[in-house]
């Protein structure tokens, strides 16, 4: 009589083969891209282009680990794309004008970083005050944001294009360009801000308060949690990855103008939900958004390894690829016979 | 593919209006005429969304594609200067179009456009046209550096003519937009004498507006780059749109066919092809007119 | 037997179930005919519920067979078992939060004219079967304003609205009051005089023997005995329940110390739906709140914890004044309040049980800024063994646990802040006699240990078996508060049905 | 400390003398906002522009309509202004095709228009259908179909634009040109639009399942309501809506390309959500999506209207004008002496 089990009390969560596929299935699709991506053009494996496709998967990776923190606790942020383009042309104008004071080399760039991180959290606290404290919805916030900054960073380049002094971009250069032991810079401290998004996300207080608001604000409250407070330092994180991502960009373009970040906060939404966070919230994976991140760049570097397809069509490849991607991992994978034997 | 294939990247931003629309169709001819004429050349064409795309295409233009030329139409100059430089480093031969790079001395042949000129062609007519206490308006595109190059060289031009501008607003190169703006430039001013579109996407939409209100015979329209639609009223002696003034998108091909050149003809091929920024008049309009372009 | 199944409309036959590899019943049968109420009893986790689920197409069985009118039928998933007339209240309420309560009461089977809808036929129906009930609630009001006892009286109007011939209602009375039972009692027999079979699960046996025919009672989803009501005394069905002889339900009352300090004092307060209410509470005294559905009682308490505006009035703890501004500060300060809502405002249904328990508590949990997943588990495991929490393992989602399973958990992470001043609404709501004994006891437990303890609750046999005294409250005010041999049923009911009134003008003219 | 209810947006439905918010605020944002246009520039209250101004709207507003339907049964669609690029295209193709047949009168016209309603059909139920069989997030879905029908029109253009024959325009451009009784066409026909969706939404039993399955979708599942099927017809709904918006688009330009209808998309989701619709679902407001819509053109049609403010700052204006209003909507309007006394 195997009742007496349900008898013993909780046991801990039994670690058999069994596979989740919302972590699962998002590594599925990506292998199964990379395996097409090889089919096309073995120069897919080249190390040369494996280490182009992480450095530009890392841009949108870090605004989507921030963004992962966002939707998990029920919000949403859409100015990011603009915010990008705001804080690379204030860090370039910052440095520009710096480099009377401070020289043409890394303590320039550095302060440049600095006025980035600064910008990043008082955007992202302006967007979660709004939120919060204003009691309007985030889709209205963030959209007016975004159209608040995208303007803010045409005035300043008065309708054209900030550039870089060239005399700063060999000591900024190697952030983009340079690489630690072989791994390209941007991928390094990509990993670095995924792993410490998933330890905040998973290993606190605070990331367990986030999913908590997100599932149901009511029990939140009930439960002693912040939540203004919670919801708000979701922005400010966003705002923070935000500033990361684009001190780590702007060496590669050197420039800043109204068409900077354009649309990168649909990719980085797109990143988050593909790596099985819900839109909804309650539910955050920082693992899946790194290769939701991951997956949106191998989708467009498959689009140039063959040039069967007319360049007109290429939206409409990306657009099935994410489709099929996402059926593929949600559970749908269960229905294909060797999986099935492993699941339940 | 024989092991002596040449390969040329080309990349130009995506056909998200009409311009650069005109400038995919006239890559996709130029490089179906090109691969046809010339067995060992293998033409790849790359269309960008943005500039951070443009510049993933050059990369992958190199890596995978390991291309020996590149014929690129910056989406921007700034952005795009450090990784056509890095194309460059690569070894490959550089053809720039349209746009130059921030940098002197990367390219090894410029296909140059003139916004300069279109503002100040467009200038010069107005200032011929219209004289002292006449009002016009003028649309503009999306704030960028193009945009910024035409509408200077144009104010340049009319200053001290005498023409007031009522008002200047940005219309994105979209149809949409121009007809709308100049629906709500219509309601604000009731004298206008001319309208300065810069492009003719705009100005199919300031037509229609024009059109709707029922002022056609108190304005002309000037739009610019050579639209097949546009040129055809020039043709036919429009009062409305009496002339266009040319930018076209023809020249991604001509940047095209000096790549290759440099590769099968025996002199090396360098240095800038600046083209012109013609008036169209209904006199010269049908040496302008291809019908069967897209554009 | 055959004779028997003839006569059953609706017939569970050799019913088994699993949810993945864990078997919940085990070849279960059960039948229940026209014009008879057949209780289902049994232990939380027992599989009371998900029997009725199987019965109403909404979960389909491992194995075994669901005869209708004494044919096999494979029920349509979905509620649409509806269209043959099995209707169920379920446990869980089940009302969508942005629709008014008419909307609710006929979402799903809606009248219409030409494909519009009959909007004031359907709000006077809808008031009608209110009415009957004997409920005033404004059949605009949109769900998520109602409380939880409102929402209960909307589900079951909205089954008895709809055209059963098999009533399934499981729990319906756990958050009423004696008074409202009442009233819907009298509805049930009025249907089941008219030929309707009901099917009836609760944990409050009293209910039970007034108002079932027969009674089906599982264990462990083990069918162990269907019997004629008559046949039985409550403490036999209880020891049928749970395998064992229940002594004493309730502990016994330690003296209280009247000399004790007060711990908590509220004058005067006023907050939406409290219209002046003073009381005092002693250190190691257990306070019970009594009254009707929605008198005020949940509205005071969550005032005290800062969960609400207070408007006006004062509150002391320990002497000291203090306006909380939220729950947090009162946990700080030594309270802990827990909510009678554990769907809406209690747990987080799609997680986990651990992280649900440590929710309130989870800065215990924290070592050099990380959460330590091993304090966390043995929190759990702590909670687990203290309030007899069953779950397959930690891994199922609180929203798949049995109802009174969820209610202990949520006891659980009330009483992980180790408060001094505890205030529990509805503390068993749901909870099968054995472990009701074990949490009375507990309570009683905490008082002795100096701990000072609120206990609000709609039942009444559980205010006068626990409480030192009893606050009796009607239409947001204190209306008397009862002491010692006064704590009687009648005594009760005449104060919160409003016979019998305080002079309570004192605290009114300071409000 | 409000109660969750507030934050959850919606109060109880009572009718006594209570200013319900939702349904007024939106409404005091527009006035307010008109009053700001007549002050900046009195052409603002000419027939004229208001003619123009409303005939503009007409477009998001159609569109936004439908999106009232999808947003608040729980889904959202984003790929509306490709579809209508990809409608736009198809029909001036089939009406071109068709002058051969047809004649360049009105039974091309009709043709055209039909064609127009099964893509938009067709369109909006693959949608529906992915989402609710597939299972995959609506986000996804129609993330990937916004890129699938914007690839398509490009495609079908040549990557230029597709003009409608000069010879039928004449027939077609009352539609769009022409007006009833002085009201223009579009006007007249958002109107309808607007009216039908409003009784569908209030009137029928399939808006109240909608607003039954965003609000709980096991509820409504346990309902015996067809969750699925209501979820597909929301898609359906909004294909229609962009269909109809699609044929007194056609006649204004008689042209499409890859530019027709960018963003879309977005204007037509904050037109719902200001008009007081809910994000995450259960609660709709057709009458708040109208003037919503309405909004939205006068913010940009009285920047048009003045020139105090430097052109590379209109989106800027733009999204503090949308935060103000929106604010000023939601309660907090309620802090206003005038108002305070006639509410709670
Ligand atoms: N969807 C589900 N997934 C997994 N396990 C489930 C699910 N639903 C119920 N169970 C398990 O089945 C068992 C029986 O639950 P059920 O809800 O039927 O109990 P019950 O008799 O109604 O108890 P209570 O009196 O507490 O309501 C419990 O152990 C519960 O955890
Ligand atoms: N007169 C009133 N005006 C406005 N709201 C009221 C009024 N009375 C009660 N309420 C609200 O109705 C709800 C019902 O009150 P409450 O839940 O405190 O009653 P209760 O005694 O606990 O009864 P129940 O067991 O039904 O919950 C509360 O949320 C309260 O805010
Ligand atoms: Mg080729
Ligand atoms: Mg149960």
């Amino acid at each position: 009589m195997s009742t007496a089990q349900a008898h013993e009390g909780v046991k801990p969560a039994k670690k058999r083969f069994r596979i989740d596929y919302h972590t699962f299935g998002p590594f599925v699709a990506l292998v199964a891209l990379c395996i097409l991506g090889f089919a096309l053009n073995p120069a897919f494996a080249s190390e040369g282009n494996i280490a182009n496709l992480l450095t530009r998967s890392a841009f949108i990776g870090i605004i989507a680990v921030g963004a992962t923190f966002v939707i998990t606790a029920g919000g949403i942020d859409l100015s990011v794309g603009s915010m990008a383009a705001v804080i690379s042309g204030v860090m370039i104008i910052v440095m520009n004008t710096m480099i009377g004071t401070t020289g043409t080399g890394v303590a320039t760039v550095l302060v440049g970083c600095l006025a980035s991180v600064a910008l990043g959290l008082l955007a992202g606290f302006v967007n979660g005050f709004m939120t919060t404290k204003g009691k309007i919805e985030a889709f209205i916030v963030t959209l007016g944001t975004m159209g608040i900054f995208r303007s803010l960073v045409t005035y300043l380049a008065d309708g054209g294009t900030l550039s870089l002094a060239f005399d700063i971009r060999d000591a900024y250069r190697p952030v983009y360009y340079g690489n630690l032991f072989g791994v390209p810079i941007p991928v390094v401290v990509f990993g670095l801000v995924a792993i410490a998004g998933w330890i905040v996300l998973n290993r606190t207080a605070f990331g367990r308060y986030c999913m908590a608001i997100g599932s149901n604000e009511t029990v939140a409250r009930y439960s002693a949690i912040k939540v203004d407070r919670v919801r708000t330092l979701t922005y400010v994180i966003q705002g923070l990855c935000v500033s990361v991502a684009t001190i780590i960009y702007v060496p590669r373009l050197g420039s800043a103008s109204s068409s900077t970040g354009v649309l990168w906060e649909l990719e980085a939404i797109a990143a988050v939900i593909i790596g099985g966070t819900m839109l909804k919230g309650g539910y955050g994976r920082i693992g899946g958004t790194v290769i939701g991140a991951i997956m949106l760049t191998t989708i467009g570097n498959i689009l140039n390894l063959t040039d069967i397809i007319s360049n007109y069509l290429n939206g409409a490849v990306q657009g099935v690829i994410i489709i099929a991607a996402v059926w593929l991992q949600r559970g749908n994978l269960g229905r294909i016979n060797i999986f099935r034997k492993a699941g339940s | 593919a024989t092991a002596q294939e040449i390969k040329i990247g080309v990349s130009i931003p995506a056909a998200t209006h009409g311009w650069t629309g005109g400038v995919n169709w006239h890559a996709e001819q130029a490089m179906a005429r090109l691969e046809a004429a010339n067995p060992n050349i293998d033409i790849i064409l790359m269309a960008a969304d943005g500039p951070a795309q443009q510049a993933n295409d050059l990369e992958d233009l190199v890596s995978i594609h390991q291309i020996d030329a590149l014929v690129v139409l910056p989406f921007e100059s700034e952005p795009l200067t450090d990784p056509v430089r890095m194309v460059k480093q690569s070894g490959a031969f550089i053809t720039v179009v349209d746009r130059g790079l921030a940098q002197e001395g990367i390219e090894d042949v410029y296909v140059a456009g003139n916004n300069t000129a279109l503002g100040a062609v467009s200038g010069e007519y107005f200032r011929e046209r219209l004289g002292e206490g006449d009002n016009i308006v003028v649309l503009r595109g999306i704030p960028t550096v193009i945009d910024d190059e035409r509408f200077n060289a144009f104010m340049e031009t009319i200053e001290g003519s005498g023409i007031t501008v009522l008002d200047n607003q940005y219309a994105n190169w979209n149809r949409d937009d121009g007809f709308e703006v100049m629906q709500d430039f219509l309601s604000r001013f009731p004298d206008i004498d001319g309208v300065w579109a810069q492009d003719d996407d705009i100005a199919l939409g300031v037509i229609e507006a024009v059109r709707q209100a029922n002022r056609e015979d108190e304005m002309f329209i000037v739009g610019g780059a050579g639209m097949k639609e546009i040129i055809q009223m020039v043709m036919e002696g429009s009062e409305l749109v009496p002339v266009d003034v040319l930018y076209p998108p023809a020249m991604i091909a001509t940047a095209m066919d000096i790549t290759v050149n440099h590769f099968t003809s025996n002199g090396p091929v360098s240095g800038e092809y600046i083209l012109g920024a013609p008036l169209i008049t209904p006199d010269n309009a049908e040496t302008y007119y291809f019908p069967d372009s897209t554009f | 037997m055959a004779e028997f199944a003839s006569q059953a409309i609706l017939a569970a036959s050799r019913i088994s179930k699993s949810f993945g590899e864990v078997p919940v019943l085990f070849s279960v049968d059960f039948d229940v005919r026209a014009g008879e109420v057949h209780a289902l009893i049994g232990e939380n986790g027992a599989g009371k519920s998900t029997l009725i689920k199987i019965l109403s197409g909404l979960e389909a069985p491992t194995s075994g067979t669901i005869i209708l009118d004494g044919a096999p039928v494979r029920l349509p998933p979905h509620g649409e078992a509806e269209a043959m007339g099995i209707v169920v209240i379920h446990q869980e309420l089940n009302l969508a939060e942005h629709l008014t309560v008419a909307e609710s009461i006929f979402l799903g089977r809606e009248w219409t004219r030409f494909g519009f809808l009959r909007r004031g036929d359907m709000q006077n129906e809808a008031q009608r079967i209110l009415d009957s009930l004997d409920v005033a609630i404004d059949t605009n009001r949109r769900i998520n304003t109602l409380s939880v006892a409102d929402k209960q009286m909307v589900e079951i109007a909205k089954a008895i609205s709809r055209e059963a011939r098999v009533l399934i209602m499981d729990e319906p009375t756990a958050v009423l009051t004696p008074a409202e039972t009442k009233t819907f009692f009298e509805q049930v027999r009025r249907l089941k005089a008219k030929g309707v079979a009901i099917v009836f699960i609760s944990h409050k046996l009293d209910e039970v023997m007034t108002l079932s025919d027969r009674i089906t009672v599982l264990r462990d989803g083990q069918l162990i005995a269907t019997v004629e009501t008559g046949d039985l005394t409550p403490d036999a069905i209880a020891e049928m329940m749970v395998g064992r002889e229940l002594s004493n339900l309730y502990p016994p009352k330690h003296e209280p110390d009247v000399d004790a300090p007060l711990v908590l004092e509220v004058d005067g307060l006023v907050a939406l739906g409290v219209r002046g209410v003073s009381f005092a509470l002693r250190q190691g005294e257990i306070l019970g709140f009594a009254g009707l559905i929605g008198s005020g009682r949940t509205a005071v308490m969550e005032a005290i914890v800062g969960l609400s505006d207070v408007h006006a009035g004062q509150i002391r703890v320990r002497g000291k004044p203090v306006r909380f501004s939220g729950i947090g500060e009162a946990i700080d300060a030594g309270l802990v309040y827990m909510t009678k809502d554990r769907k809406g405002k209690g747990l987080l249904l799609n997680i986990g049980l651990q992280p649900n328990l440590t929710l309130l508590t989870i800065k215990r949990h924290i070592r050099h800024g990380f959460l330590n997943e091993a304090s966390e588990v043995e929190a759990m495991e702590r909670a687990t063994r203290r309030f007899d929490i069953r779950a397959r393992d930690a891994s199922v989602k609180v929203g798949q646990l049995s109802g009174g399973n969820q209610q202990k958990l949520m006891l659980g992470k009330a009483m992980e802040t180790d408060p001094d001043i505890v205030i529990i609404d509805e503390p068993t709501r749901g909870i099968d006699v054995g472990t009701k004994q074990q949490i009375y006891h507990i309570i009683a437990a905490l008082a002795k240990e100096g701990k000072s303890i609120i206990v609000v609750s709609s039942e009444m046999q559980e205010v006068i078996g626990l409480s030192h005294r009893v606050v009796v409250m009607r239409e947001g005010r204190r209306t008397g508060t009862l002491e010692g041999a006064e704590i009687t049923e009648g005594e009760i009911m005449r104060y919160a049905a409003g016979l019998k009134g305080e002079e309570d003008d004192v605290h009114r003219a300071s409000a």
